[in-house]
């Protein structure tokens, strides 16, 4: 018997917190996720209403925009932070998403549901192609390939969008699931909330089997890996069309939640802002796309909610900030970016991570940089 | 029609040549992939708009005034973010630029508003007329200074003591290191003299249009360029941009403007697939 | 005499111009140490490297249990059942000495990413066999207090033996390693060579070394192939090559 | 993987528990929304790109809002409340355009809102301002499917795009006194520039002429192939859908080769700078079509919006046909909340104004009527260009002069 590994797990399992607790934590966590739509929605919480800098000028769309994010984000550091592969066409696969449910829905007539199921299909034979330059190419050409598949994408989407849609975009139908609509902020979180908790689950779990872990030795060492009897082009090709599945997912959700969506719409800084919120959040960790989501989405209507409230200071230095709010928040927030690269590689989940497994001992999400 | 595209493609191509040579000039010396290219040269355009209406320079006191600010940017962004984040992975190392690239646009907006300006340097303006071809001749300018400058810096880079430590600093940190080469000083100088190059492509875009941060956009072609050259060839970047420049201009010419992008860029992804070091870069031994 | 398990025919290897084998032979029988020293430079790594598929031999051919393995990739070598380690220690950083083990096995499983993110019943199969596997080389090796750990957090010594451990995870019969005692103090030195002895008696695995030390590799080899500048020079068993005059001027010329 | 499954299923059980008592407690308080006016103030919306890639054409316009509302606000508000304008910057991104939107539906209440210039985004918002019944007054692009037919709650605020494509051809082929024009169209490769082109031929088409479509990107570094195109063709007038810089490229090269006919522009493309960058030799030639009158092509009838500009410290944009338009949406919504009455609410604004409405834009724009059939407000158009002699725009007759050539 293996005592000094059973030492190791049992330690694992002291140092969490006791059962109580945990469950007190888990119960709290999920009260609050309920109840957040409607204190967003109602603008007031157990009746007390609340002002908007109080809710920090967040707005239930915000949110739901930012769990369609998440999703987004994480099959970004699925790809880029777990398997190595740096891609810079994110976008293409949400642009991807979009353009697959909204054709299945108009040409195929498929429901909801299962343009969305199409959708990821779609975006996982995309990855596949999207994945064949990385058995080529290593590194910074491995960028630019991906590079090129954005703008071949989005030109064949905007294509696709003058052929068969309006100019204005590409409408898709509505979500409907039977005879059930959804139309409200409230409907939309409830729907997504599981999506996005589902598909980080999903992803995160790969990394505790077989293929999923042979994923981050590849990352770490592809030769090694090799050796290992793993087959590296081929498990690249898988976490590609893995990653992309999930992206396009996301971009057939943002779709429907916008109902019309244009190719202008995919640019280069859609797919950057990805990037940027995986090194936020940090690489390699699924938590880090979480949080990198939420910091990169809220972040800006914060701090734009606080530079409004800002009225009173001496005068002509209060009115130039005022009349450069937007300018101002993306000096801060590309500060804040820069700031975090050079001071916390790791990014904010690998600041947080310490505190996180000191407090409940196991490794819920588990770190790896 | 053809005379005519290859001229106004050489044209352009030799402006976006000589930013991807100062992008090439980074890569070579800091091994970083500058998303921020468009956004430096960018910068150029606004240095002219200061030195000739807000300061009232002469004209070559303003070329001054361009070359030097855009050498001290270039070092002060070596030194206050490319230094710090030294040798780090690949992708902290691209969205370190692409952080630069949001603050210089933040920065330029909050000084010079966010409207595009109009700024009139005494460039030549008339036409030449050959035959049935008609050039520009701040086409002309453009590709005559361009090539000059791109002469000038492969003179520096081959035959200059400067050049020789900055090539022997590309070619291995360590050695150079070792060597007692002050290589924090070689690659501030690459920085600067990559920030000059694409300021002077600047100030030549913002004659052909408006000054404006949106002409970040057209310097991005220097991306595509530069691959397609061979990331660490100084005279593929030159090619490269004219090559893309050529590109742009028969395909749109030819078959569509909305083409010019496939055109750039399904060619680009056969580079990587046929001969991923670029057409004149050279192969990188290394394992599979 | 015992059959060879892997046999070297005529192995040629050039980078553009230079050659850095030319047609090496030999072979390692089964349930042997087997030994390829040389000097620097000779063409050691170059040769492990052709055998593991890392490397395309220009001509020549491997033979391994019988087969011809010359030309296939490294992952599929290694499905055959030869696990090698590095001369710099090749571990998963990003992965704990448990989990660097557990990848090891990864050619026993059969679970796929999406069996994993679904906890499917195979998945789980393979997991679980993985970390009972896992678990017991821990042991076996000694290793089981630093199973959480990190590489980077261990000493140079003990992650030469994890990596050693994950090449005996892989179940594979012939045993690749690359300088293993590179690096090592006295005490960590006996101990692998030990434990080489151990894994050889006990397992009945084939092994495979490069090494430098010579009172090691005199003392731990059955067999000994000496290679100076890519041509294989001499070839016996410990006491020969002691003897023999062309690897005696080898190692004083060098 | 820790927590064992039985309790973890307690933990969901009583989170579900807590979540579901606290949105009881909520939904007990629930109040009736207000529409964004309290006792002193009205709060209004207005999104616009204010510093994303379309910034340099909406910031000015955002600018002409606030100003108007600015200068109501110094001679006492609208019925003794003062107009609070909560600008959000969508930096030309859809999704923000929708954040924006349901931020002043229920987050931020405001009783209406302005500006929403991405047609894309504003596509994708008519079912929910038809849901939401948030009037949306003065756009600063409409488009087609929220005015075609009428969307309840939604008003446009800008010259459309086939009413600029009406009068220009209209006004180009009479004043050349030709039979059956040759037109030469550049237009962005965009879905604008898409719909711009259909009017543009139908148009044309109507007059017995023929017209080529020439497409060009808005990062364009040069418009060589475009002008080469129109050479080979010969047009009798240029027609020009874009942004200022592809404008700029195009009028510059049809100069160097030596094009010497007249060219018209979308209102957009209207601007004072895009006339400096062209200098007197290219721009004497560049005409553009506008329901706003730029100051100084009017001084009179600009007066106030010119000292208002100034005080603000916006002087230098009151030429600049952005921030004209934004003045005009900015007294109009004035103007519209004023007539509602004492105490306004969205339901009685959009009721009145699809009941009929005239704003009073003293000339600074032709007549801005709304009704039940009509959402888009302005139709009127007339030609302008600038005189470099003078330093002032020029316009070529009056808004009713060209009123014949709407369709």
């Amino acid at each position: 018997m293996s005592n000094g590994v059973t030492a190791y797990l049992v330690r694992l399992r002291h140092n969490a917190l006791p059962t109580t607790l945990r469950v007190i934590g888990v119960a709290v966590l999920l009260a609050i996720l309920l109840y957040l739509p409607y204190v967003l929605q109602f603008r007031s919480i157990f009746g007390v209403r609340l002002s908007n800098m109080q809710l920090l000028n967040i707005g239930l769309s915000q949110v739901n925009l930012t769990l369609i994010s998440i999703i987004g984000a994480v099959s970004l550091n699925y790809l880029t932070g777990c398997a190595g592969l740096v891609s810079v066409g994110h976008a293409a696969f949400f642009a991807l998403g979009s353009m697959v449910a909204a054709a299945t829905g108009m040409h195929l007539k498929l429901p909801f549901l299962a343009t969305l199921v199409a959708a990821m299909l779609a975006g996982a034979m995309a990855g596949v192609v999207a994945g064949l330059p990385s058995l080529r190419v290593r590194g910074l050409y491995f960028v630019l390939s991906t590079l090129a598949i954005h703008f071949i994408v989005v030109f064949v989407f905007a294509e696709y969008q003058y052929a068969f849609h309006d100019v204005t975009g590409v409408a898709v139908g509505d979500a409907k699931i039977g005879s059930f609509e959804i139309d409200s902020g409230i409907k939309w979180y409830f729907f997504l909330l599981p999506i996005t908790v589902l598909s980080c689950l999903l992803m995160r779990n790969t990394l505790f089997h077989r293929e999923g872990r042979a994923v981050l030795a590849m990352r770490d060492n592809e030769l090694a890996a090799a050796a290992a009897g793993i087959d590296v082009r081929i498990l690249k090709l898988k976490v590609f069309a893995f990653s992309s599945a999930f992206a396009s997912l996301a971009g057939a959700l943002q779709a429907y939640y916008l109902s019309n969506v244009a190719a202008e719409m995919y640019s280069l800084n859609f797919a950057i802002q990805f990037i940027a919120i995986i090194i936020v959040g940090g690489m390699g960790t699924i938590g880090g796309g979480v949080i990198g989501a939420i910091v990169w989405l809220l972040l800006p209507s914060i701090l734009m909610g606080a530079a409004t409230e800002v009225k009173s200071g001496p005068g002509d230095f209060a009115s130039f900030l005022l009349a450069h709010r937007p300018q101002i928040v993306n000096l801060i927030f590309g500060s804040i970016v820069a700031l975090i690269l050079i001071f916390a590689p790791h990014g904010i989940a690998g600041f947080l991570r310490p505190l996180w497994q000191r407090m409940i001992g196991g490794l819920p999400w588990r770190g790896r940089t | 029609m053809l005379s005519q595209f290859i001229f106004s493609g050489l044209a352009l191509g030799s402006i976006y040549g000589l930013v991807a040579l100062g992008f090439t000039v980074i890569y070579k010396a800091t091994q970083v992939f500058n998303f921020a290219q468009g956004m430096l040269m960018v910068c150029g355009a606004y240095f002219a708009v200061t030195a000739s209406i807000h300061l009232g320079l002469p004209f070559p006191l303003t070329i001054a005034f361009i070359l030097v600010g855009a050498g001290i940017l270039g070092i002060a962004i070596y030194f206050l973010l490319i230094k710090p984040l030294g040798g780090q992975a690949l992708l902290p190392m691209i969205m370190i630029t692409i952080a630069l690239s949001i603050i210089l646009r933040a920065v330029i907006e909050l000084i010079y508003g966010g409207a595009p300006l109009t700024l009139r340097l005494p460039l030549p303006s008339g036409v030449f007329v050959l035959g049935d071809v008609r050039i520009s001749q701040l086409h002309v300018t453009a590709a005559v200074v361009s090539w000059l400058c791109m002469l000038l810096f492969i003179v520096f880079f081959r035959r200059s003591r400067a050049g020789l430590l900055m090539r022997a600093t590309a070619d291995g940190y360590e050695a150079a290191v070792l060597s007692g080469i002050r290589v924090d000083r070689i690659n501030a100088a690459a920085w600067a003299i990559g920030t000059m190059l694409a300021a002077i492509g600047g100030v030549f875009l913002c004659q052909l249009q408006l000054v404006s941060v949106e002409l970040e956009n057209i310097g991005l072609l220097a991306l595509p360029a530069v691959v397609i050259g061979g990331l660490q060839s100084v005279p593929g970047a030159i090619l490269g941009g004219l090559l893309v420049g050529l590109i742009e201009q028969l395909a749109s010419g030819y078959i569509s403007p909305k083409a010019r992008d496939i055109f750039i860029y399904v060619p680009l992804l056969l580079i990587l697939f046929i001969r991923p070091w670029g057409l004149f870069g050279q192969k990188e031994l290394g394992r599979v | 005499m015992v059959e060879a398990l892997l046999s070297v025919d005529r192995v040629e290897m050039r980078f553009g111009g230079i050659v850095a084998l030319h047609g090496v032979s030999f072979e390692a029988k089964r349930g042997a140490v087997t030994s390829v020293i040389g000097p620097n430079g000779a063409g050691k790594t170059t040769l492990f490297n052709c055998i593991t598929g890392m490397y395309q031999a220009t001509s020549g051919r491997v033979l391994f249990n019988g087969r011809d393995i010359t030309g296939l990739r490294p992952h599929a070598i290694a499905r055959t059942g030869i696990a090698r380690t590095f001369q710099n220690i090749a571990l998963f950083g990003g992965l704990s000495v448990l989990e660097n083990l557990k990848i090891g096995a990864y050619r026993h499983g059969t679970s796929g990413l999406l069996e994993g993110s679904i906890f499917a019943p195979r998945a789980q199969r393979d997991e679980k066999a993985a970390q009972r596997h896992a678990q017991d080389i821990l042991d076996f090796l000694m290793l089981s207090d630093i199973a959480g750990k990190k590489p980077s957090e261990l000493p140079y010594g003990v992650q030469k033996q994890v990596e050693f451990g994950r090449a005996l995870m892989q179940g594979a019969d012939l045993i690749l390693l690359d300088e293993p005692m590179a690096g090592m103090s006295r005490g960590e030195k006996e101990t692998l060579v030990q434990l080489i002895r151990r894994v050889q008696s006990t397992l009945g695995l084939t092994f495979l070394l490069v090494e430098h030390d010579m009172p090691v590799i005199m003392d731990i080899s059955d067999h000994i192939v000496v290679v100076d500048f890519g041509r294989k020079i001499a070839e016996g068993v410990p006491a020969e090559i002691q003897k023999n005059d062309a690897v005696i001027a080898a190692y004083l010329g060098a | 993987m820790i927590t064992t499954g039985k309790t973890r299923l307690r933990a969901v059980f009583i989170g579900t528990l807590l979540g579901l008592g606290a949105c009881v407690a909520d939904a007990m308080a629930f109040e009736s929304p207000q529409d964004g006016v309290y006792t002193d103030r009205i709060d209004w919306g207005m999104t616009a790109d204010m510093s994303g890639p379309a910034s340099a054409a909406q910031a000015p316009w955002g600018h002409g809002f606030q100003t108007a509302i600015k200068a109501i606000n110094e001679k006492g508000g609208v019925n003794g409340r003062k107009i609070n304008v909560l600008t959000e910057d969508t930096r030309y991104d859809a999704t923000v355009e929708r954040v924006a939107y349901d931020k002043f539906v229920s987050q931020t209440p405001t009783l209406g809102t302005s500006g929403m210039g991405n047609s894309s985004a504003q596509t994708a918002l008519v079912p929910l301002i038809k849901r939401n019944k948030l009037p949306v007054i003065g756009t600063y692009t409409t488009a087609k499917v929220a005015i075609d037919p009428p969307t309840p709650y939604f008003y446009g605020g800008f010259c459309g795009f086939k009413e600029m494509a009406q009068v220009g051809i209209g006004f180009f082929t009479d004043h050349l006194k030709l039979q059956s024009p040759k037109v030469a169209l550049v237009h962005l490769d965009v879905a604008s520039g898409k719909e711009y082109s259909s009017y543009v031929e139908a148009a044309v088409t109507a007059r017995g002429g023929t017209v080529k479509s020439i497409p060009i990107k808005v990062v364009a570094a040069d418009a060589t192939p475009q002008v080469l195109e129109i050479l080979a063709m010969k047009p009798d007038y240029v027609a020009i859908h874009g942004v200022p810089t592809t404008a700029i490229l195009v009028i510059k090269a049809m100069k160097q080769y030596g094009i010497d006919v007249p060219a018209f522009a979308i209102t957009y493309l209207g601007t004072p700078g895009v006339y400096e960058n062209l200098g007197p030799d290219a721009g004497k030639n560049y005409y553009f079509v506008s329901c706003f009158s730029p100051a100084s092509s009017d001084p009179k009838a600009a007066a106030e919006m010119a000292a208002a500009a100034d005080k603000a410290g916006f002087g230098p944009l009151k030429d600049d046909i952005n921030f004209v338009a934004g003045w005009v949406v900015g007294t109009t919504v004035a103007q519209a909340i004023a007539k509602v009455g004492a105490e306004p609410t969205r339901e009685k604004l959009a009721d009145m104004l699809n009941a009929g409405f005239t704003a009073n834009t003293s000339g600074l724009s032709s007549e801005l009527k709304y009704t039940a059939a009509d959402h888009e407000g302005l139709h009127g158009l007339k030609p302008l260009n600038y005189d470099y002699s003078a330093k002032a725009f020029k316009s070529y007759g009056d808004y009713k002069d060209f009123d014949k050539y709407l369709k």
